[in-house]
């Protein structure tokens, strides 16, 4: 199996917020500037690529009347282990990341990633699995941050980025405006997507036109 | 009395767990494409997180804080709650099937979701007594009922709209939420918690 | 129901292990990091708390919990307490506004601390900056009046955020009517 | 008090070219076009073959089935061709082609005489299955079914439909007028038909005249005359049941559920003629009119005529028509061409002009509303339409009554989006009988 | 110490306790579902088209595991490569299913069929045949509304500018949906071996058709006389061909399509693949045609 | 033949029935509604200003220019002369102060149009009130200038003017009426409108003329604005005192604020509102109820915007449960 394709799908194709529509409460929640998106992505990111592992490695040893919370243990076990060591070391970023941290067990992505991917695959293939996903969560989670944080309070990471007389729309920053800059995102994903389908039709087409005359009347 | 009716209703209304406080999203966006399905994850939703909150707040009281155990909550709930209704759906299924069919079929999507987990943890962290919890719980489930039924009318309703293709599905329907919410945010100021 | 021929991997016993021995072992890792992490965590805590006050009560050499009072502390300075820091709270415009005000022992407003609130972010969250909070630095109890209009002797409201602004200033003067009784009781 | 019921829409009645103009018998045509297919139920057999002589009054196609009835020759001549022949109704039909002798002699033992009080309820309902008479109000159901109801429905009450209620038509109107006795003769045979005691006659107040004739020619005979809000659909069967009798037609029932028949005033013509003189249904009374039409005319023209006779019979076309319609503006069928033959429902040809038709492009609804307040069934026609665009016929059936609508056009009228609302239902009917259909 | 034995014992605990639980409600109380159907769902196409005779996949899924005598090869669009799946899964005996693909049998374009009526109404091919049969004269030809597009569950198809759909025979997965729903039942499925096609649905008599559309098919029989292998008759009024005429006897040169006046016989392939209406097509499939030069794209 | 001569094949139209139409038509019934709308608009220039005119007049173009682009992007068919765009745009501009900088009414428009109105396909098919959505956004976006209303100033304070309804909620009914002199002169001047508020909360008395006129046309329904303002009326005099019980004002409530411009002209929007009579009658109880609500306890002074937005959301269901009567359901 070709790992970049394993890992880049994550990203792309079954980006976990834009495409599978999972884990989408701190898609809003904790996205209003990049610096709290950037935390939880990194988190995220972490507690899958090591659940995907534990999972990869322990799948023979469940008895599948009880995955589901075996599962659930191994991940909170996870998510426990990460809020016990940012406690301890990283004090901002936990209190940044407040109620979301610790629901971070129930993000359906992980469980469903260990479901789907690593319940059926051997370590590496796994590891790669989590991690192309945690990237895809956290680049969409940045992504929705800097669109937020820019348009909102006209900054990035904190830095003034355009000029101070600049007076954004608080709503970007509001429940509200998180709903639907999230929904016309994905329009615009969408909107992208099918000009992309469009052309590859298009070739397709000018590349059939001649060659599948031939090939039909053979078939 | 009215303390209990403030708490039930600001959790209902003014800090909607959907709309206000983002809890319980893959559920709300995934199950309220037809209404039908919407009032059985409401009610569903509104009956379990009310139990388990409560089982969750005893552990939480008479375990957890004795022993001086705070930071293992996540573990303890999360295996209460989903062997819980792990449970619960294995004796419907069983029982009634009728039942089953109402809201037991919604049980398995709720199982592992922010809004069971995060009511007992918000509990927890406002340190509500036993009452308060339940009330703040029972009022979450019927804030997200009240809004995942709205929002799935307003779906169903879209169904027979000219939405522009590249927004059909998840697009419209964040889009929606989003105006809901901002009709929410009229009843924002009203009850301080 | 379901019967079929209980291979051992199936039995109640087994399967129950199954999710046991998982917790067991999650027990374990956790108990393990807890026993190594606790240690800088509760530093962190203690680190935590003595920077928010020592922000908030700059020249005190050290800090001591008083008895009988829940989270008081004393700000200690060459033996004396030169201001108490002492928790307060006020109803905002979205719930609770948790905070730590610093009093001086005569009832003298030093400067508070929000550490919890969710106020709406670019107005009630203003409360944090210093143009509104160094309003509060030598007031006591009585001038503590929000208005909207700019002021020396009051407290001038947040534009556009009047609850919250009231929430603050009475929360903040709570704190500072508790500590002068306090102190007013102390002296006797 | 004239009586009305829910919704209903009030369109420029334009009765006014017509009117006031008396029946005009049309020339006797040199050719007419006999379709086998003339009403609702199974089709006729053709009795005759090219080359036949015919005579006036003949019956040239017979029945096959008991919801059917049959089709005599409108004029004496000979016949040329029994081929597919353009229809107004079915866009093409077996159809029977006689060419005129010029004669018009009626066949042997026609016309006669006859008490019709002598016979008994079955000799007439035969007389009337045998005339060919089929239901002239537009929907061309046998007659004689109708007045044939099943036992266990009692029907305690008969209302003739003189309303009229459709723009520019005035057929019923001058028949009501020229022929009195005629109609109330008719309905006294078919109320001793049913053996009904309870006779209404309900007619619209824009025909003043018309309700004193009837008044003055009922006088004693039992039959109440009950004046109408002129509003369109007075004249719908359901409607007019609830307007004059307060009872209202059960979804999916028939007037029969709730012990009424309802008959228009040209079947009681044909009934008249038919019982005492003997005569079957060859000519009708048809109201030939528009913005198009140089003279409008009330024209009795014998079945088989086709449009352009007619149309011709009026001065022809004073402008070019924008749309040529058999039947009523609200509920008549738009036509395609010019010859196509007059049947026994035909009870106008409509040419419109551009001006008439104020169409427009149709628009998203706007939930206005318009249509639920015109809808005299009580549906929700925007919706209707809505699910009609997606073809969602099984939605409309189960949640939106589809099947209730009785496609009278308020709806659409109403409508400042210009929705095509009775299309829509058209069509999601078809998509909802081709499903039952599948499903057998 | 005490600290951590008191976090692994209610750990242990807890788990002990719900699964005794779980695994003792699962053994006395589950309900077995067969969970091969959602297996043979998942192999599926899912393109929910109904061409296998049920409503929807799953329910094909659920009949064909557990009915014996429902055959694992009545999805058309998934081919053989799924029928083999899920024979496979089913554990009955594969059989192929023959490949097929739709094909519009009309070339009453806007310009070649004449218009009886000006139409407006609803845009639907379904609508407009409920007035008078549709607009155009050939009560049997195309009425280009794009009710088969549509209903297309593969969005293989399209409308052309000349008023005719168009199938894009790659997407296309012959499963008949689009024969079902066009009122006209102008489309039709064809084996995927054909090699010629009547591109026309008119059961008029010649002249009659020959007046409603410049390209119907006149019943002439030049195309009857002209096949060396009696593969084509006049039904009708309507040129039909026998596919398994054409490819039993392995015809790779259709002189049927040489003569045709109104040019209602074509290569099977043509018109079907958007933008190949070429010379190509003709060539390949009636080579001695170009030769004589009978026959023009 | 001459009556075949004047024909030709092809030249029929045929169509399903019927074959006749009213004369009315979407454009007529909007720019009927502009018209109406356009004495309290020029009312609110004279009280305003130009800055007003220039308000306003940024609000109706971008939301024409919007609905434009958006649909020569989308290839529709481009409606922008049937006035329904102009019409949002007008009446968003009457939602708001005249004071606001120029980026506001721009935004607020095309929020209006192309988000609440477009994302959901255009004219007849949005869910919420365009220009309620676009004054909402607003509202959340730059609530300081939102609510920082010209004119009263040197009367109520030194900083911002405040609207009737502020001064009741932060300062009391008896200060309220001191601004204005009496009770008396208070209700003449909510009346003609003579007092602070966004440019359409002004003059009742030319809203309610215009809004007659609708009512007398059958655009819109009577019950609508009846309803809700009586429902406010009587809440407000029930509950709305500080004397206890029954001793609130409801003419100063049912003249301030946006109650009349909502219930006339926002609540009465048929895209976005219950289809059949009953249906209204509940809307507009239900919106002056939550009027009510969030004008006592919420934290906004006024309420209608969203009021109307949420009774917006609620208007499926209450299509779903309260269809018409249909015929034949009663023997
Ligand atoms: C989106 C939004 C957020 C708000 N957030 C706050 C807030 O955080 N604190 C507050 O006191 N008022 C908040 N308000 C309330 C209004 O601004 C309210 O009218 C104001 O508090 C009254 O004060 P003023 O007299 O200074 O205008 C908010 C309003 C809106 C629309
Ligand atoms: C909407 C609508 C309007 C109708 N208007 C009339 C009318 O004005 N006059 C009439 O005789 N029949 C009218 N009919 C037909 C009647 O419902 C009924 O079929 C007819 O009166 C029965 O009489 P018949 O069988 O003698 O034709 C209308 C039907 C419908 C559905
Ligand atoms: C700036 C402007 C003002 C208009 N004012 C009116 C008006 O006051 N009344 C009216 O009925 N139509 C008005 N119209 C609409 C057009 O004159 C015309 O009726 C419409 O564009 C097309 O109408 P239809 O869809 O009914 O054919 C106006 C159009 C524009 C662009
Ligand atoms: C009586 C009436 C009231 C209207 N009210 C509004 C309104 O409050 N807000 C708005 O954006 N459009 C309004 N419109 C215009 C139009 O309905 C609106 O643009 C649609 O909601 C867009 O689909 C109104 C139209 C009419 C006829
Ligand atoms: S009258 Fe027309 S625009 Fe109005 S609701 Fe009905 S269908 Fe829609
Ligand atoms: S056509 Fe049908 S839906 Fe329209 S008004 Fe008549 S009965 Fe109602
Ligand atoms: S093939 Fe049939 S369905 Fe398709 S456009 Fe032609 S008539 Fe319509
Ligand atoms: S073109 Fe017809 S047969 Fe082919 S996939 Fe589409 S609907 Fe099925
Ligand atoms: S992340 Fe909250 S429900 Fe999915």
């Amino acid at each position: 199996m070709n790992y970049w394709e394993i890992f880049k799908k994550g990203i792309f194709e079954m980006n976990p917020i834009f495409r599978l529509a999972l884990s989408l409460c701190p898609a809003l929640a904790v996205t209003s500037n990049v610096f709290n998106a950037l935390g939880m992505g990194f988190v995220v990111m972490f507690v899958i690529t090591a659940n995907n592992i534990v999972v990869s490695l322990v799948r023979d040893y469940v008895n599948p009347k009880v995955r589901v919370p075996v599962f659930i243990t191994i991940i909170a076990t996870i998510v426990t282990l990460t809020q016990l060591i940012l406690e301890g070391y990283f004090p901002e970023v936990n209190k940044e990341l407040g109620l979301y941290l610790e629901l971070v067990v129930v993000f359906a992505i992980i469980l469903a990633r260990a479901e789907v991917f690593a319940m059926k695959n051997t370590v590496v293939p796994s590891f790669f699995d989590g991690l192309g996903m945690g990237v895809g969560f956290a680049v969409a989670m940045v992504f929705i941050g800097a669109v937020r944080e820019l348009l909102g309070p006209g900054t990035f990471l904190g830095y003034q980025v355009l000029p101070a007389s600049y007076d954004g729309p608080l709503i970007m920053i509001l429940a509200p405006g998180a709903f639907l800059v999230i929904g016309l995102m994905i329009g615009m994903f969408n909107v992208i997507g099918e000009h992309q389908a469009k052309q590859a039709e298009l070739k397709r087409r000018a590349a059939t036109a001649a060659g599948l005359v031939v090939q039909r009347s053979e078939a | 009395m009215a303390e209990y009716f403030t708490l039930f209703m600001g959790a209902v209304i003014v800090n909607n767990f959907v709309l206000t406080r983002f809890l319980g999203l893959c559920i709300f966006f995934g199950v309220s494409k037809s209404l039908s399905a919407s009032v059985g994850m409401g009610m569903a939703v509104s009956s379990i997180l009310t139990v388990s909150s409560a089982l969750a707040w005893v552990v939480y009281n008479f375990v957890l804080i004795p022993y001086n155990l705070v930071f293992l909550k996540i573990v303890v709930f999360v295996i209460l709650i989903a062997g819980f209704v792990q449970f619960l759906e294995i004796v419907i299924k069983r029982f009634s099937p009728t039942l089953y069919d109402m809201w037991g079929i919604y049980l398995v999507l709720i199982a592992t979701n922010c809004v069971v987990l995060g009511v007992p943890l918000i509990n927890a962290a406002e340190g509500f007594n036993f009452m308060k919890s339940v009330v703040n719980a029972f009022g979450s489930g019927v804030g997200f009922a009240v809004a995942i039924i709205l929002m799935a009318s307003l779906r169903e309703k879209l169904q027979y709209a000219d939405v522009p293709k590249s927004l059909q599905g998840l697009g419209i329907a964040f889009i929606l939420a989003g105006m809901l919410a901002l009709s929410f945010l009229g009843f924002s100021g009203m009850i301080p918690l | 129901m379901a019967h079929g021929h209980d291979d051992k991997n199936n039995s109640v016993i087994r399967i129950a292990m199954n999710l046991a021995l998982t917790c067991f072992i999650s027990g374990v890792i956790i108990a393990g990091t807890f026993a190594i992490t606790e240690p800088a965590a509760e530093a962190q805590r203690i680190k935590a708390k003595n920077d928010a006050m020592r922000e908030l009560v700059k020249d005190a050499d050290s800090f001591k919990a008083i008895d009988g009072k829940d989270g008081w502390y004393a700000g200690i300075k060459g033996g004396k307490a030169i201001a108490y820091v002492v928790p307060a709270q006020g109803k905002g415009y979205a719930g609770v506004i948790q905070m730590l005000a610093a009093v001086a022992p005569d009832g003298k407003i030093l400067d508070y601390k929000v550490l919890k609130h969710a106020e709406t972010p670019g107005l009630g969250d203003k409360m944090t900056e210093p143009k509104f909070r160094n309003q509060f630095a030598g007031k006591t109890a009585k001038d503590m009046e929000v208005v909207k209009v700019p002021t020396d002797k009051n407290i001038q409201a947040l534009t556009g955020a009047t609850i919250t602004s009231r929430a603050v200033t009475n929360g903040v003067r709570e704190a500072a009517e508790a500590v002068a009784a306090y102190s007013a009781g102390q002296k006797k | 008090m004239a009586k009305s019921f829910r919704g209903g829409v009030h369109p420029d009645d334009r009765k006014r070219y017509t009117a006031a103009k008396p029946i005009e018998t049309a020339p006797l045509p040199d050719k007419v076009v006999i379709p086998t297919r003339q009403h609702i139920g199974a089709p006729c057999a053709a009795l005759v073959k090219a080359g036949d002589l015919v005579k006036k009054g003949q019956v040239i196609a017979e029945a096959q089935a008991f919801v059917s009835s049959p089709i005599h020759a409108s004029l004496s001549g000979k016949v040329v061709e029994v081929a597919d022949y353009p229809h107004p109704v079915f866009g093409f039909c077996q159809s029977v082609v006689i060419e005129s002798d010029g004669a018009d002699e009626w066949v042997e033992g026609m016309p006669l005489s006859r008490d019709w009080q002598a016979l008994d309820a079955a000799a007439l309902k035969d007389i009337i299955r045998q005339a060919g008479i089929v239901g002239m109000g537009g929907a061309t159901f046998p007659t004689h079914v109708k007045l044939a109801p099943p036992p266990e429905k009692p029907i305690d009450a008969f209302i003739l439909n003189g309303a009229e209620c459709e723009p520019y038509l005035t057929a019923d109107h001058r028949v009501m007028l020229e022929a009195t006795d005629k109609v109330v003769t008719g309905m006294r045979i078919v109320m001793k038909v049913l053996g009904v005691a309870k006779g209404y006659i309900g007619i619209e107040e824009n025909k003043p005249d018309a309700i004193t004739a009837m008044v003055a020619a009922t006088k004693g005979t039992g039959i109440t005359v009950v004046p109408l809000k002129t509003k369109y659909p007075q004249g719908a069967e359901k409607t007019l049941i609830k307007v004059i009798l307060d009872r209202e037609v059960p979804s999916g029932g028939l007037p029969m559920d709730v012990g009424a028949v309802v008959q228009n005033v040209g079947t009681m013509v044909a009934v008249a003629d038919a019982v005492v003189s003997g005569l079957p249904l060859v000519e009708r009374v048809a109201t030939v009119t528009g913005g198009a039409i140089a003279e409008p005319k009330n024209l009795l023209l014998r079945i088989g005529t086709t449009f352009a006779q007619a149309v011709e019979q009026c001065g022809g076309f004073a402008a070019p028509p924008a749309k040529l319609i058999m039947g009523g503006p609200m509920m008549g069928m738009a036509q395609c061409r010019l010859d196509v033959p007059v049947i026994k429902g035909t009870s106008g040809i409509l040419a419109l002009s551009e001006d008439d038709v104020n169409a427009g492009e149709e628009k998203p609804c706007i939930r206005c509303g318009r249509c639920v307040d015109a809808c005299p069934m009580g549906l929700v026609p925007s919706m209707l339409s809505i699910l009609g665009q997606r073809g969602l016929f099984e939605v409309a059936k189960e949640e939106y009554d589809l099947l209730d609508c009785v496609e009278c056009g308020s709806c659409v009228y109403a409508c400042p989006a210009k929705r095509n609302i009775v299309h829509y239902v058209k069509y999601l009917k078809a998509q909802n009988a081709a499903a039952a259909a599948a499903k057998k | 110490m005490e600290h951590a034995i008191i976090i692994v014992l209610i750990l242990t605990f807890l788990g002990a306790v719900f699964g005794l639980i779980l695994a003792y409600a699962n053994k006395k109380l589950a309900l077995e579902v067969n969970p091969l159907i959602h297996v043979v769902e998942d192999v599926l196409p899912k393109g929910q088209c109904g061409a296998c005779g049920y409503a929807g996949c799953m329910a094909y899924a659920e009949a064909v595991v557990t009915k014996p005598e429902v055959p694992p090869n009545l999805c058309i669009p998934g081919k053989d490569a799924v029928a083999k799946l899920v024979a496979e899964l089913t554990g009955k005996a594969a059989e192929a299913v023959e490949p097929r693909i739709a094909q519009v049998k009309c070339a009453g374009s806007n310009e070649k069929a004449v218009r009886g009526f000006d139409y407006a109404g609803v845009e639907d091919c379904v609508a407009a045949n409920l007035l008078f049969g549709g607009a155009k004269t050939c009560k049997y030809g195309c009425l280009g509304l794009g009710t088969c597009v549509k209903g297309c569950p593969f969005d293989a198809m399209s409308m052309s500018e000349a008023g005719l759909p168009v199938i894009d025979a790659e997407k296309c997965t012959g499963c008949g949906k689009c024969e079902t729903v066009c009122p006209k039942k102008v489309i039709a499925m064809m084996p995927l071996t054909a090699r010629v096609r009547v591109n026309c649905n008119s059961r008029d008599k010649g002249q009659v058709a020959r007046k409603a559309c410049s390209a119907a098919c006149i019943a002439c029989t030049l195309c009857v006389r002209e096949c060396p292998y009696q593969a084509v008759k006049v039904e009708n009024n309507l040129a039909v061909v026998d596919t398994a005429v054409c490819v039993a006897n392995n015809c790779t040169d259709a002189k049927c399509l040489a003569k045709c006046p109104t040019k209602a016989i074509r290569p099977a392939v043509l018109g079907i693949v958007p933008g190949t209406e070429d010379q190509a097509a003709v060539e390949r499939a009636c080579p001695s045609c170009v030769k004589t030069n009978t026959v023009a794209g | 033949m001459s009556a075949e001569a004047k024909m030709e094949i092809g030249q029929l139209t045929v169509s399903a029935s019927p074959h006749i139409r009213c004369d009315e038509s979407i454009s007529k019934i909007m720019w009927t509604v502009n018209a109406t709308l356009a004495p309290a608009a020029l009312f609110s220039v004279y009280r305003f200003g130009v800055k007003a005119l220039v308000t306003m007049i940024i609000c109706i173009v971008a939301a024409v220019v919007t609905e434009y682009l958006i649909q020569k992007w989308q290839n529709k068919p481009v409606t922008v002369s049937d006035g329904s765009a102009f019409l949002t745009g007008l009446l968003l501009a009457m939602n708001i102060p005249s004071t606001v900088p120029w980026y506001m009414p721009l935004f607020g428009s095309v929020v209006a149009i192309a988000v609440a109105k477009h994302t959901m396909g255009g004219l007849g098919y949005n869910i919420f009130n365009p220009a309620l959505v676009g004054r909402a956004v607003l509202l959340a976006s730059w609530p300081v200038a939102m609510t920082t209303w010209p004119e009263m100033a040197s009367k109520v304070d030194g900083v911002t003017s405040a609207t009737p309804l502020g001064i009741l909620k932060l300062q009391g009914y008896e200060k309220l009426v001191s601004v204005f002199g009496d009770k008396m002169e208070m209700y003449k001047s909510l009346f003609i409108g003579t007092r602070s508020g966004s440019m359409g909360e002004t003059s009742a008395l030319l809203l309610i003329l215009g809004g007659a006129y609708l009512i007398y046309r059958g655009y819109i329904n009577w019950r609508v604005p009846v309803f809700m303002i009586g429902t406010v009326g009587v809440l407000t005099w029930a509950l709305g005192g500080h004397a206890g019980l029954f001793s609130g004002d409801p003419i100063l409530n049912m003249l301030s604020g946006g109650l009349i411009l909502g219930a006339f002209y926002m609540a009465t929007d048929m895209v976005t509102i219950p289809i059949t009579n009953n249906g209204q009658i509940v809307f507009a109880i239900g919106a002056g109820c939550l009027t009510v609500l969030i004008r006592l306890l919420g934290g906004y002074p006024e309420g209608v915007c969203y009021a109307i937005l949420l009774m917006n959301s609620v208007t499926p269901l209450i299509d779903r449960w309260l269809k018409p009567a249909k015929f034949g359901a009663r023997r």
